[in-house]
């Protein structure tokens, strides 16, 4: 419980740097406001918007304000709306909060993250324990290449491949959007296919680490069928490191897949990413970021209480 | 007039970019908010075959004086919130849109004088500019009519839920993925005599899907998943010749593609002299950056289309001639010019279509003729502030050539020359002339007279200045594009310059 | 007593010839076709990208707008024969990528080259010293290790401007963290190993103990992650690349070549397919190297690959 | 002898592939098994002895061992017979655990660390019995009774890192008594354990056996452990077995050479009732010359008084200190010029720490270190760094204390280099000249130390400690990883050495007869403490500390006739040394109970 309290107020700093970072970064790329009303912008419509929006204070008083907003969970509007109309000269009232339209992504983003998961873990998990199980057999020699292939395709390329041909040629799956489960097929595989590497690898080493071990032994002396050898045995030891690297891919779905989502266009948290820096919307760009390290640090904090369940020599808030 | 019920489900477009808003101001640019006209309408159109202007919202229209139009609004039409169209109505919208307080993006398309409107009786409606203004009828065909009653009771709601009198009304817009509207049974077409389209609406609700990447678009037309698709790739266009559920159509466009060199205004000076600025026009081949971009689109010699007030058929395209471009970088090195000291930084806007191979062409035709360059592809927010006085006036010496695509809508080449021209003052960045790097008093003085004066003598002297600035090799119009779409096999789709998809346009053949 | 015959002064010789020579590792790697492979593919990589003046066949810029899309195979009509196609200028599709792996690797290579010696120095002093200059060092790693690291680099370039130098930059300032935590924790483990207290016990100083004798000891697994993080920065240029923040054309890195091709990859398949292709054996071949590596240097798992 | 005898193995011959071809580990090895008999195989590290049991139940195979030759049989109560050879996969797993149990040299890794004590214990049941969740768990406790463990319904649920290494190894030889099996392997049962847990051990199988009737195979390497359990004794050497015959056949009247120098290596405590200073061991080595171990003086050297030193115990939100570690209470002690101070105790003790603490390569929290009338404690970095020339360490471990990856050349020039005590070819000079001292051939001093044995990097490791010519070395378990026969000649190096150079040592070490052998006096540790100080021959002779007895007692003898099974010994909790933070530990007093002989007063019991 104090861990965890103590993890949350870690996570809670770190957020806020990087927020903080992400804000006066942003306001160092030249005038906002020039930036989001393009270089065709009048300048009523330019004071207007910096008016609105604070742009004119200097830059720490809206850092102060903005970090005031913040801690009561006000992230801002966009600029996006409400810009150039500004009846009562109140962006607040007009513009959308940034953090409703980020929060409206999110399930897309983790309905693909699920499936992405759903596909890579098992199978990842299984080419690892396979290959482990006969080292440098044609099953392991033929995983770890399937494996290192899958953590060297650049992935935008392979979603295009995987376009044209189930989409375009074959016809089978839809090129893209967001709908249901068969349109997140493509862009699901696409995504896995780094993480089935990556697990893969992970698993393979880590099962052959503990098939060396003295305790395997003890339980092949037991009588212990072979698969009872890697299956019970084995595996739980190893599923630290495999834990850990499902965690770190995870978070990597759930920020990486800004070019899947692109390509794909699946309306996730990276298109909004992408767009909100096309359209130099600083609000937006601020919170997406801070609600994409939240996940991060959400994904770290559940791998780390997920070791305590599966290895009984973690124990939480002791080092080492 | 039988009310015919859309005999089809709904229509899928696949269009290159989603929305920054849909207010009714955007309807004046197609680019903004694809499809938008099939919500919100305007007074009157410009019919997509005929080029001339049509009624819509208003039944007539007459000009009372140069800078005066009074429209006859169409009787009985309602807005989709219910609310009818009275003339105050829409009085009241093209007050909003044209505000200058409001300062929405359509003032790109402001003439010289501030628009106001006031509504006379129930049925006129009188739009008057505070200068006379030749192109006033352009200007109303731009501006979308919304309900002001939604203005009044959310005005938030104006930028995201558009309420007009069109032919389908606004559903719903899911961010990131698309907007949709279902068709309208009250549209005031269903029972005009003179209504605009080819038919009635063939379609019952109407799907605007975003998709960024070119290669999704048109995927998705190959695998029926839309029945348009924006703006495919020259070869794309090509291969639906051989294909069999789909078709390309394609038809010139307003929108032109030109270099703009940096000139007298804190350029290097070197640029000023009229042999260099020659010697890289000739070196570059024209028809060669037409045919990167493909279809139909043609070289230019001129930043606007034919028909355009002030279009000068005597220009032809700078000619390719690579010899005579080194000639005169010799002769200019005989007079003592540092011509290998040159390099041209070639910058594009990464938004621009097909930027990087042109950027690059250009790249390599300069280097080919012996001139240095220094390629870029900028975001937007690095590439406008570049392009604004305020931004260029902090890199003196300047050698830049920025490579762009512009609109031409308007029918005249006034704002044109203004903009890209006439002297710009740095005292005031937001001028009309904020992005011009030209300054020369004798043609500003001609531009100014040519502006106030209507009808073919303007003609004569846009032409004239048309003319002049060709001489001075200040701006290489290259290319005016020529776009396309994938059309579902079975349909038919009819379009204009503007390219505007309206569904009303679309209709399947028998 | 006379002295036994059976026991001998020194022990049996099984320990003289376990001691694995290059020449060992020479014929281990022949004997793995897929890892040798890898390393006549990076070889020809390495020699094409340090002789691309000489070995492209062709100019990696300029136009020749006759030759337009010619598909591989073809001769253009100059006659110049055309490998693998020319890209929508004319191009030749081959001698481009020849000179887009100069700027690919050379990312990769430096980016990953500067992250390892700043993290391999931070991290082995961390790891040796200890105390408030390791909490320090170590918090500073933790957090920007959780932080979303394409995200911040596709921000931190939105900001800076895209191009080679600040991707460089970027990746070093990104990715130094996973250099200095794994070296952290190998100078851990060598701080209390017994011959690092021998070394202290003899009295050879700091910086003697941790550049010579830790750092030697400890080569084989940064290597490993070195050659990964080539290969993972390879990829992140060209992910960075296609979305337009990376390198700036007309330097053709493969990046760049798939997103520009991609707009083609009907017409014109080899435009895009051709620098995935590239990019993907690069990135094999680093991996496979770097597995083997693993392999021949894991004392538990390395008699495998010598018998 | 008419019984059948439960395994039988013949002309056994086991290859694993190398890159040199194939590597045979096992040759024609012949051996028999009678029902309830103990039989002991003793050989060297690296002579056969675990293979040849990994091949009875056919594990060789999953490191690509491969069995070549040989019959190995196994006879069921009911005088069916099992081919251990040529069985399936799925037989042999019925005999594994069933018919035949194992218990592994390492008890701590030998158990699976993600599952609980009761889970391992009745996996066997469930597989070969088909025992439910239930009946299983009964069992185990049942199991967990027989071999005396303390407090067995709580460990059922505990996981093994949570229980000492003597507890695992009676957890380990719990279950491979699960199913009751005819065969009981025992691998180096306690090999890893101290001295008076390997005690308990030992005497706790010795019951078992008689119990059950089991047959066992007891594999070790310490002659005085087979001495006292086995029945019959088989000898391996080199892959093959050497020697054959009853326990004391092999004791008094050894034939095979081999056996007989095996047996002279081995120190036998008792040996030097009667004497007082060091001896050296009786082994004939080529580069053995005779030399009489050295006589202390009485001139004081090195000087410890009330050494403490403490490890911090981390926890909570700010890591706080939340408890100590004492692992060095209030030590103090004298080492003499020329005199060998041996430190004895079980693991934890604080051995290894109070000789690091004398370096200063560990910080002591207080106390006073005196160094040829030098304060060693308020020297600065620099000072101390120079007072090192004079005072060295050796390491256990002679495999690590190396660097992989240099030279030898290099490392032994190293401490001469940092010092710069010569330059250039005269810095190859005198390393030549060490290897000359510590008996290694020059040949090898451009050699790595993974092309060298065990003895042989010791031996480096022991000339680089000398290069810097220092009156004192820190000798932390430098023999316990050695074979006996190494053994012998590393410490007769050691003592030869002292006698020529005039070294003083500190010996730390938990081996009791080694200890008897090479000491000129011996402290006692327990709990960071030295309970019992004085000469050796007194230590020894009348032990006048509790835990001294046990220690002493728990040693195992050369002598046939004392039976492990006669000592009852039950499993106690090691006490711990970790202390809240608060706690304020009395100074130690000490009562000389005999000429220089000290005995500490305060209770730690
Ligand atoms: N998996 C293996 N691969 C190759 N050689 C092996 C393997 N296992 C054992 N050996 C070799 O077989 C020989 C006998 O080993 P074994 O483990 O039986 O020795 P041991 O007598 O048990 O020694 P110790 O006392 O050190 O346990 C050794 O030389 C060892 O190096
Ligand atoms: N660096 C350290 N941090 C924390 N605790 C330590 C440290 N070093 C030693 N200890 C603890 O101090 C105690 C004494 O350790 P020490 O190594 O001196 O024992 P030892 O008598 O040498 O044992 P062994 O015979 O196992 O070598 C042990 O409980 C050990 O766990
Ligand atoms: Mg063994
Ligand atoms: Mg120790």
């Amino acid at each position: 419980m104090v861990y965890l309290v103590r993890r949350t107020a870690n996570s809670v700093l770190l957020l806020l740097l990087t927020v903080s970072f992400v804000f006066v970064a942003g306001r160092m790329i030249g005038d906002p406001a020039l930036n989001m009303l393009g270089p065709g912008a009048t300048d009523v419509a330019l004071e207007k918007l910096r008016r609105a929006a604070g742009l004119n204070d200097p830059l720490w008083q809206q850092y102060i304000r903005y970090v005031a907003n913040l801690l009561q969970g006000d992230f801002g509007v966009s600029y996006r709306f409400g810009f150039s109309v500004l009846p009562s000269e109140d962006l607040d009232s007009l513009g959308q909060p940034v953090i409703d339209i980020v929060l409206e992504r999110l399930p897309a983003t983790f309905l693909l993250a699920a499936v992405a998961m759903g596909i890579a873990v098992p199978s990842g998990i299984l080419m690892g324990v396979v290959a482990a199980a006969k080292p440098r057999s044609l099953a392991d020699r033929v995983v770890t290449v399937v494996a290192l292939a899958g953590v060297s395709v650049v992935q935008f390329w392979l979603g295009l491949m995987l376009i044209v041909f189930f989409s375009v040629q074959l016809g089978w799956l839809p090129t893209g959007g967001y709908g249901g489960l068969e349109h997140a097929i493509l862009p699901a595989l696409t995504l896995a296919a780094r993480p089935i590497g990556r697990i893969a690898q992970i698993a393979r080493s880590a099962m052959l680490d503990e098939m060396s071990k003295p305790y395997i032994v003890t339980a092949r002396a037991k009588g212990a069928h072979e698969w009872r050898v890697v299956f019970l045995h084995a595996l739980k030891n190893a599923a630290v490191p495999i834990i850990t690297m499902i965690g770190d891919e995870l978070s990597a779905l759930l920020t990486g897949a800004i070019l899947v989502e692109k390509i794909f266009a699946w309306p996730g948290i990276g298109l909004l990413i992408i767009d909100s820096l096309t359209r130099s919307d600083l609000p937006l760009i601020q919170a997406s970021i801070a609600v994409v390290a939240a996940l991060v640090v959400l994904v770290n904090l559940l791998v780390d209480l997920s070791y305590r369940i599966v290895n009984p020599r973690i124990k939480l808030g002791t080092e080492n | 007039q039988a009310t015919a019920e859309p005999t089809r489900g709904t229509m899928v477009v696949a269009v290159n970019q989603e929305p920054q808003d849909l207010a009714a101001q955007g309807t004046y640019k197609e680019i903004n908010a694809p499809g938008l006209r099939n919500v919100i309408e305007t007074l009157i159109a410009v019919d997509p075959v005929s080029g001339d202007f049509v009624p819509v919202l208003a039944t007539a229209w007459e000009r009372v004086d140069g800078s005066t139009l009074r429209f006859t609004i169409r009787e009985g039409v309602k807005f989709h919130d219910g609310t009818d169209m009275t003339s105050e109505a829409v009085a009241e919208s093209i007050n909003w849109v044209w505000s200058t307080e409001n300062a929405f993006t359509i003032q790109e398309y402001a003439g010289p004088g501030a628009i106001t409107a006031a509504a006379m009786d129930d049925s006129t409606v009188e739009v008057r500019s505070s200068e006379p203004d030749p192109l006033l009828e352009f200007r109303m065909s731009l501006n979308g009519i919304s309900s002001p009653a939604q203005l009044a009771e959310n005005p938030e709601r104006h930028f995201d839920t558009p309420i007009g009198t069109g032919p389908y009304s606004f559903v719903e817009w899911k961010q990131g993925q698309y907007w949709s509207a279902s068709f309208n049974p009250d549209w005031w077409g269903m029972s005009a005599e003179e209504a605009y389209g080819t038919s009635k609406p063939a379609f019952s609700d109407l799907q605007f899907v975003f998709r960024s990447e070119d290669a999704a678009r048109v995927a998705m037309v190959q695998s029926g998943e839309a029945q348009i698709a924006m703006f495919p790739s020259a070869d794309e266009c090509g291969r639906a010749a051989d294909a069999d559920g789909y078709n390309c159509v394609t038809g010139p466009s307003t929108t032109y593609l030109y270099g703009r060199l940096d000139h007298s205004l804190h350029a290097d000076e070197r640029l000023a002299d009229p042999r260099v600025r020659e010697a890289i026009f000739s070196a570059i081949d024209i028809a060669g950056i037409v045919d990167l971009y493909g279809m139909a689109s043609v070289p230019r010699g001129q930043l606007g289309p034919k028909g355009t007030i002030g279009f000068n058929d005597a220009l032809a395209p700078y000619s390719y001639d690579p010899a005579h471009a080194m000639e005169l970088l010799e002769s200019a090195k005989a007079d003592g010019i540092d011509v290998e000291g040159l390099q041209i930084e070639i910058v594009g806007r990464d938004t621009t279509p097909r930027i990087k191979p042109i950027v690059e062409a250009l790249g390599a035709m300069l280097d080919m003729a012996g001139i240095s360059t220094d390629l870029k592809v900028q975001t937007p927010a690095e590439f406008n502030p570049r392009v604004r006085i305020t931004g260029y006036s902090n890199e003196p010496g300047r050698q830049m050539m920025q490579v762009h695509v512009k609109q031409n809508p308007s029918g005249d080449y006034g704002l044109l020359l203004l903009s890209n021209y006439a002297c710009p003052n740095i005292d005031d960045p937001t001028g009309p002339s904020r992005s011009s790097v030209y300054c020369d008093e004798e043609f500003d003085a001609k531009l100014f007279e040519a502006l106030a004066s209507f009808g073919d003598e303007r003609g004569e002297r846009m032409k004239e200045l048309v003319q002049y600035v060709h001489d001075r090799h200040l701006i290489v119009p290259l290319a005016l594009l020529d776009r396309g779409h994938l059309v579902e096999a079975g349909l038919e789709f009819t379009f204009g310059t503007d390219h505007r998809i309206q569904a009303v346009y679309v209709r399947p053949t028998e | 007593m006379a002295p036994p015959t059976a026991m001998p002064n020194q022990e049996p010789s099984q320990f003289t010839d376990s001691r694995v020579t290059s020449r060992d590792y020479f014929w281990a790697m022949c004997r793995d076709k897929v890892t040798l492979a890898a390393f006549v593919f990076l070889a020809l990589l390495v020699a094409f990208t340090v002789g691309a003046e000489f070995l492209a066949p062709h100019q990696p810029t300029g136009l020749n707008l006759r030759d337009r899309m010619l598909p591989p195979g073809s001769t253009g009509s100059s006659g110049a024969y055309h490998f693998l196609g020319t890209d929508e200028l004319g191009r030749d599709l081959f001698s481009r990528l020849i000179y887009g792996a100069r700027i690919s690797i050379s990312v990769g290579l430096l980016g990953a080259f500067v992250s390892c010696v700043v993290g391999v120095v931070t991290g082995l002093t961390a790891g040796y010293f200890g105390g408030l200059y390791e909490d320090v060092i170590m918090r500073l790693v933790d957090g920007m290790l959780s932080l979303p690291s394409l995200l911040v680099a596709l921000f931190v370039l939105f900001v800076l401007g895209g191009g080679y130098t600040n991707l460089i930059l970027v990746f070093c300032v990104l990715h130094w963290m996973v250099f200095c935590r794994l070296s952290r924790g190998l100078a851990l483990d060598a701080r209390s190993s017994t011959y690092v207290q021998a070394a202290k016990a003899f009295g050879a100083p700091s910086g003697r103990i941790i550049f010579r004798h830790i750092l030697p000891n400890v080569m084989a697994p940064i290597i490993v992650l070195l050659t990964l993080e080539i290969a993972i920065l390879i990829l992140s240029e060209a992910s960075l690349s296609f979305l337009g923040f990376g390198v700036q054309p007309p330097d053709p890195s493969w990046g760049l070549m798939i997103a520009d091709g991609r707009e083609h990859i009907r017409s014109a398949w080899w435009l895009a397919t051709f620098p995935g292709l590239a990019i993907f054996l690069t990135a094999l071949s680093l991996n496979l190297v770097a597995n083997w590596v693993r392999a021949v240097t894991d004392p538990v798992q390395r008699w495998r690959w010598f018998s | 002898m008419t019984a059948t005898p439960a395994v039988s193995v013949d002309s056994l011959r086991v290859e694993f592939p190398t890159k040199g071809g194939s590597f045979v580990a096992v040759k024609d090895v012949r051996f028999e098994i009678m029902p309830g008999e103990i039989l002991g195989v003793v050989g060297e590290s690296g002579s056969g002895k675990s293979v040849t049991s990994a091949a009875l139940l056919q594990l060789t195979k999953f490191s690509a061992g491969r069995v070549v030759a040989g019959s190995m049989r196994l006879v069921r109560g009911d005088g069916s017979i099992v081919d251990l050879r040529r069985s399936d996969e799925r037989r042999m797993r019925n005999v594994r655990g069933n018919e035949i149990g194992m218990i592994f040299q390492e008890p701590v890794i030998a158990l699976n660390p993600a599952y609980t004590i009761g889970w391992q214990l009745s996996e066997g049941l469930r597989i070969h019995k088909g025992l439910s969740g239930k009946e299983a768990n009964a069992s185990a406790l049942e199991l967990l009774q027989k071999v005396r463990i303390s407090n067995p319904k709580r460990r059922l649920k505990q996981y093994p890192h949570e229980l000492s290494g003597g507890m695992c190894q009676r957890v380990v030889i719990a279950m491979a008594l699960a199913c009751e099996p005819r065969v009981l392997i025992a691998d180096e049962p306690t090999t890893s354990l101290d001295v008076t847990v390997q005690a308990e051990i030992l005497s706790l199988i010795a019951l078992l056996r008689k119990e059950t009737g089991a047959a066992v195979l007891l594999i070790t390497h310490d002659m005085a452990v087979v001495a006292q359990m086995a029945d019959r004794v088989v000898v391996m050497y080199r892959g093959e077995v050497v020697e054959e015959g009853s326990v004391r056949q092999i004791l008094h009247h050894p034939r095979h050479s081999y056996t007989r120098a095996l047996l002279a290596a081995v120190p036998k405590i008792g040996e030097m009732t009667g004497t007082d200073g060091p001896k050296r061991m009786k082994i004939a080595s080529q580069s053995g010359k005779e030399f009489s171990p050295a006589v202390a003086s009485e001139e004081p050297l090195l000087e410890v008084r009330e050494l403490t030193k403490r490890f911090p115990v981390r926890g909570g939100i700010l890591r706080r200190v939340v408890a100590n570690v004492h692992a060095v209470e209030c030590v103090s002690f004298g080492v003499n010029r020329n005199e060998t101070l041996a430190l004895v105790g079980e693991s934890g003790s604080g051995k290894s720490t109070v000789g690091r603490c004398i370096l200063r390569l560990e910080e002591p929290d207080s106390g006073e270190l005196t160094f040829e009338g030098q304060n060693l404690l308020t020297l600065s970095r620099a000072g101390m760094r120079n007072q090192r020339r004079h005072m060295q360490i050796i390491f256990q471990d002679p495999y690590g204390s190396l660097n992989p990856q240099m030279r030898l050349l290099d490392q032994v020039a190293e401490p001469i280099r940092n010092y710069r005590l010569d330059k250039g070819t005269a810095v190859e000079d005198r390393v030549a000249s060490l290897f000359d001292r510590v008996g290694m051939p020059r040949s090898f001093l451009r050699r790595y130390p993974s092309e060298l044995s065990g003895g042989q990097r010791q031996r480096v490791a022991i000339a680089r400690s000398l290069a810097l010519n220092p009156k004192f070395i820190v000798a932390d378990e430098a023999v316990s990883s050695l074979d006996v026969s190494i053994q012998a000649q590393v410490l007769n190096l050691m003592m030869e050495l002292q006698a020529d150079l005039g070294l003083s040592y500190l010996f730390i070490s938990h081996d009791m007869a080694v200890v008897e052998r090479v000491s000129h006096r011996v402290a006692v540790m327990y709990q960071g403490r030295i309970v019992e100080i004085g000469p050796r021959a007194s230590v020894f002779g009348s032990p006048g500390h509790q835990y001294t007895k046990t220690l002493l007692a728990a040693v195992p003898r050369m002598d046939p006739d004392v039976s492990f099974a006669d000592i009852e010994v039950q499993a106690r909790a090691l006490p711990s040394p970790i202390r809240s933070v608060d706690h304020q530990p009395s100074s130690s007093r000490y009562r000389e109970i005999l000429p220089g002989h000290f005995l500490l007063r305060n209770d730690l019991y």
